[in-house]
């Protein structure tokens, strides 16, 4: 079925778009380039206020979402933020929040789920790059490299995934655990930030695990389907904004003494970005609906998803540079902003081959 | 409106299909012959004896006058069982919506429950051979004589007419406007004296399409389907119906639609590529998940088009998405199939001569998707007018009688 | 340097062009369907007094050419045999009479020649498919399956690649040895014919022996690139006819009061169409150059040509199918016999798959 | 003529070559800065004392009065040194050649051995603010005023500009003609009061491009080139230089060629596959494959069309083909490199910033030659309407005087 979004959804995504209008309007997100953090602190919590980092925790936990399991209102206020390419670390602060009220303890959802919500804190996920850890006793010795990982130098909390003899395992450390060594990363994006994240020798306690240890491997593959969905969410919002400003454009702008928009070649391409981005969008709604109806074929609709999606988007956008002409390829040009934060989406959790291996493995089984 | 919900209708269904319907054993026949339509015709009437026929449709002419989820769930459940789906379209899907739409109380109560029991197979002539795309742009004439309109003129690109038994056939009524203004569709049995159907081989072998040639086809005033003169707002509707069925998203067909079926859902290219031994070749899982990746998007595409549509949150054009998607998907699948099969496209021993030589044969076919049902170059014509509200394509037979049209060259 | 052909040359060409309008119209092709060979034997033996078979061979063993080496001039030759998807084993012949006049005794070439260049006889070429060869006392034993061989059912000599404990080794024998077995295959072509060659247990002398032992795996590749070489330019033919016939359609075909080619969406394919069309003579000028002058990028130009020509000449041609709306999907048609043509040659002699790899295995190392 | 052989000539440079030029060491720098500039002005004047100059241009005005054979040969030997390339394009291969085709001898005395020996850089005022494409639709104005021209407006997207010392500027000089024929072409001093020239900061953060703004700027009526109000022709002729500059196909640049450079030749693509450690992944091989196919094409399709320009065989018009074909390369080019270096892509390391950073702000920057000197939109109408003899585009404004001509919208 379809994700309709219900009156009540339509309005708290109008809501979060009128804030992000009057609060991080474009020039104020160029203006962030060079903020170490990439947003306003301020801005964080007032997202938070809306409600941005509630929607996967449950009410009792502090929570509280429009739909069952709130991953349809967090597509939406994610399509709103890629419309404006806003700040801000809402992938891992849901995944995090998400993972913790379905399987930290009392002391850690206690602990760490007030500042999330209320966006004091914040928190990255480092479950994609498994670090090495050995059992040390009751203890787990954390080692490696997790890299890159959003809003690694800004989070309080860290979740990472860690790789065991006896199979993966999940830690929720503290950003400034120590051991711990967060360097930030260059990054194409203006305002999203990453950083890589070093284990020397971390020591984590039983208090610090997440969850019982036999489901860790399929509580981090969840995470990476939430993640996923989000990012292509954010990247459909993106290419619906780059593509209603292309179609404007092409409306405004004369070129012998006829509009762009009167041109044949230029209309057939409009079309298929159109089928493109109508495409986009279903995909993604299919993979957030099957992730938050616990569907089965949830990894694979996730995986087609983000196949689908990143190659495409950066290709609509790149056509919207072709067809504004010269002005596409300034600095001054908002276009740009969109280019960069699709890219970034496009390559980060799974490259779109990473997620079509997958698919692979699916009909063909593994390489052997 | 019944008060059966759709979970209760779904179990019921499920029932009645594992009592009443065959199950699909080994590969549905990829080409339609003059047997297996026959079968279809015996599967569509088990259909309407079970009350299962139509589902969409009014209940006042023989249908369900159920909703969408109603057929989508019966669809859903039906897809193990041997169901009549060359039925889909264009009778169902196209012809049966239009009459739907703009039939008289007579019109339809003398067709539709007939087309429900497998009884008549329906068409539709539009194209012209002179004609290309600008299906308005008819020469077919019907001139009235009394109470009936005598039809010269040729039609083309039927699908598989010689076997169907009514058509809705565009013809000029009115030369002296504009043409879309001087169009009438009419009802036209198909055999009858003054009509001959050829069928045309196709690239691949295939005979589905047919040209028909009108000499002198008195057709009764009462076989107009909605005004006389404006035909081409009935052609208008069917070819929204078109876009719909053909894309996978109407809301008359039952059973697998073509959107699904033609977009790779199917096994066979990770079987040839087990089958030749690479299935570790990184290269090949990547073409192999592309086009099962496509054929999820596709799937995907058709829930959210439908159901924007069917909500009025979407223009009933925006199934030229739809059509579009689905063509260009096929094309890429073909052109992934040749790439995997390498060699083998060339040329095949005797014992693999049929599989080889109809894959192989597939690729000419390629386009034909993109071709039928309305060109691609006409779906982005129209999602860039109607969807995008770019400016229109001047065309220079705007506006002019269409005597006064200028039609072309050495093929015309 | 480009390659420009000499007033010679040029006459060589139109000569070609004339006989084959004249002798063999596409009505002619089309009722050499069920015809066994796909040709006539008449119309091959005057192809041959044309000079269609000499071009390689040098003076002194009774060839002749009008540009050094030939090769040029068999393109020329191909081409126009593309233009009119002409049948005819011009491939195989070529290769064969090249490497038996190279590499051949004096008896195999008084054997052998003069039926090949008089057009009285055809070979095929085995090279692509390497058989097992065990040497027995001084015969060599054939075994195995070589398939698709152009012309096999029709040859009176095959040319075949040995492997062998010391090597790649190359023989050349009787189309009807004791031991082979040709089965003709079915396939795309209308015309062309392939069949598969089993050797069972096959005996052959040093005298059927071609060429030093040691400069066999050269020769091989050699005759690989004169095979390519003769198939790209015949496809850049066959592109180039099915482009003149889409355009002169574009041009005659009105649609809604304005012929088709006045229509933007339809102009740039077809601009793009021509650059795709320009540039696949261009690399196959370039790789014909290359192999005639013995560079040693023969072999790098020869698999750029195939890895580009092919899949662009199949698009190209689809997109003239396209273009000319559902008559081009019809039989009547002739388009689908320039698809059915380009397409065969895409997929043998290598697919472009098998040359990219080639050109990868020169940029990265072969894999390991 | 000289009766030196091609192939003594290149013996001749490799020689000289050996001797007088700095040999390459390392990689080129990728951006231009005023530094590098000024080096390659000196490279330039170093070519101009060793009499390899100019090679193609009229010994007359200080070149060499070649065939393009010779200027072949001195390219290729010329590859292992450190060339003035940037004078290439666009003042050697654009805009000297331009003014060899129209210049007055005073004129082309003046400018044309100072351009050889590395004094002057040339640079094109065509492009304004509101015309996109449609050069002809230029707004800027040059009135006549006694012996001089007063020319006020805007000019945009002019290479480096602010190092440079000349620029082409159309301007409009009547407009009570249709557009074409009311506009002439001037030589103009870039450096002198009456013009500004800002820097346009591109989105990988490079400032090579410029807008200029004309207040009142003196023109003496010597600096027309070519015929007053006839400045079209000129400009047509500009364009031509600049499609097989840009392309690789112009007979006056010396050393590497743009469209060789850009199509792939280099090994960077298969270095980071090996880096990476995945070169026995048989879908990256692939993809190296193609760019490095792509290249190999390129290169002989520049061969192909130079050649034909040169005999006659092809007209002018089909550098078109390969300014298109090196734009769509280097898109293609980018996309393959994103997909190699992967996650690479969204963030580096402080260690690898330069490399990483540049390589991921490129493809930023994917639809630079896709735009400039003539968009690929551009170069698609002039294969089609003047290779291909296909229908030109309806334009509005053909055969109205310019002052009636509707200019569009918001951003105008």
């Amino acid at each position: 079925m379809e994700f309709v979004p219900n009156d009540e959804q339509i309005f708290f995504q109008e809501t979060t778009r009128k804030f992000l209008s009057v609060h991080c309007p474009i020039p104020v997100v160029r203006a962030l380039e060079s903020a170490p953090a990439g947003y306003d602190p301020q801005y964080w919590r007032q997202g938070a206020d809306l409600g941005w980092t509630s929607l996967l925790v449950p009410a009792e936990a502090g929570g509280g979402s429009l739909s069952e399991g709130g991953l349809m209102d967090l597509v939406l206020v994610a399509e709103e933020m890629g419309r404006m390419v806003s700040p801000g670390p809402l992938a891992p602060v849901n995944v995090v929040a998400s993972a913790v009220a379905a399987g930290g303890s009392a002391a850690q959802q206690a602990a760490v789920l007030p500042g999330l919500l209320s966006g004091e804190t914040v928190a990255a996920w480092c479950g994609e790059h498994p670090v090495e850890g050995v059992i040390d006793g009751e203890n787990l010795l954390l080692s490696g490299l997790a890299s890159p990982v959003e809003a690694g130098a800004q989070a309080q909390h860290l979740l990472v995934a860690v790789r065991t003899e006896g199979g993966l395992r999940q830690v929720l450390v503290p950003g400034d655990a120590s051991g711990v060594t967060v360097t930030p990363l260059g990054g194409l994006d203006l305002v999203r930030r990453f950083a890589e994240v070093r284990f020397d020798q971390v020591v984590t306690t039983p208090a610090e695990r997440i969850g019982a240890d036999e489901d860790a491997a399929e509580a981090i593959e969840h995470q990476l389907q939430i993640a996923c969905v989000v990012q292509c969410a954010e990247t459909v919002g993106a290419m619906s904004r780059a593509f209603e400003m292309t179609l404007e454009y092409l409306g405004d702008r004369y070129s012998f003494g006829r509009p762009l928009a009167s041109y044949q070649a230029l209309k057939h391409r409009m079309a298929d970005n159109k089928m493109w981005l109508e495409a986009s969008h279903a995909v993604m709604t299919a993979a957030a609906g099957a992730v938050a109806s616990g569907s089965p074929a949830a990894g694979e609709m996730v995986s087609a998803a983000k196949t689908w999606i990143g190659p495409h988007a950066t290709e609509l956008i790149q056509d919207c540079v072709q067809l504004h002409g010269g002005i596409g390829v300034t600095w001054e040009h908002d276009l740009h902003l969109y280019l960069r934060r699709t890219t970034v989406n496009r390559v980060t959790h799974g490259t779109p081959e990473y997620h079509a291996e997958r698919i692979a493995t699916q009909l063909l089984g593994a390489v052997s | 409106m019944t008060t059966e919900s759709v979970e209760e209708f779904r179990h019921r269904a499920r029932a009645w299909l594992a009592e009443a319907m065959p199950r699909l054993s080994g590969a549905m026949p990829d080409r339609l012959d003059d047997n297996r339509r026959q079968v279809e015709r015996v599967l569509q009437r088990t259909l309407w004896e079970g009350g299962f026929a139509g589902i969409g449709f009014p209940a006042e002419y023989g249908g369900g006058g159920l909703a969408p989820e109603y057929q989508r769930a019966f669809s859903e459940e039906s897809l193990p069982y041997d169901m009549p789906v060359s039925l889909n379209v264009p009778t169902l899907g196209i012809l049966a919506a239009t009459l739907v739409d703009f039939g008289t109380h007579e019109q339809k109560a003398r067709h539709l429950p007939a087309i429900l029991r497998g009884e008549e197979l329906w068409v539709q002539f539009l194209s012209e051979p002179s004609g290309g795309s600008d299906l308005a742009g008819c020469l077919t004439r019907a001139d009235r004589d009394g109470d009936l309109f005598i039809m010269n003129g040729s039609k083309i690109w039927s699908s598989a007419a010689f076997v169907s038994d009514y058509a809705l056939c565009l013809a000029r009524t009115n030369w002296d406007v504009p043409k879309h203004r001087g169009l009438t569709m009419f009802i036209v049995k198909i055999h009858q004296p003054g009509i001959q159907v050829e069928q045309i081989r196709q690239v691949d072998g295939s005979m589905e399409f047919c040209q028909e040639f009108f000499d002198d086809v008195p057709i009764p005033v009462a076989d107009v389907l909605g005004e006389v003169d404006d035909g081409w707002t009935v052609a208008t509707r069917l070819l929204v119906h078109e876009r719909n069925a053909v894309g996978g998203g109407s809301p008359y067909t039952s059973g697998r639609s073509g959107g699904h079926e033609s977009s790779g859902q199917d096994d066979s290219l990770a079987q040839m590529v087990r089958q030749q031994g690479r299935a570790g070749d990184t290269h090949l899982r990547q073409l192999v998940a592309e086009a099962h990746v496509r054929g999820l998007v596709g799937g995907a595409l058709i829930q959210r088009v439908t159901s924007g549509v069917s909500r009025g949150q979407m223009l009933p054009s925006a199934g030229s998405l739809l059509k579009l998607f689905s063509a260009t998907n096929v094309m890429r699948r073909y052109e992934i199939g040749l790439e995997l099969a390498g060699e083998g496209a060339a040329a095949w021993p005797a014992s693999s001569a049929g599989v080889a030589q109809r894959l192989s044969e597939a690729t000419l076919w390629r386009q034909g998707l993109s071709l039928g049902g309305g060109s691609n170059e006409i779906q982005r014509n129209i999602i860039s007018e109607r969807l995008l509200g770019m400016p229109r394509e001047f065309a220079a037979d705007r506006d002019v009688p269409y005597r006064d049209v200028r039609r072309g060259g050495a093929r015309g």
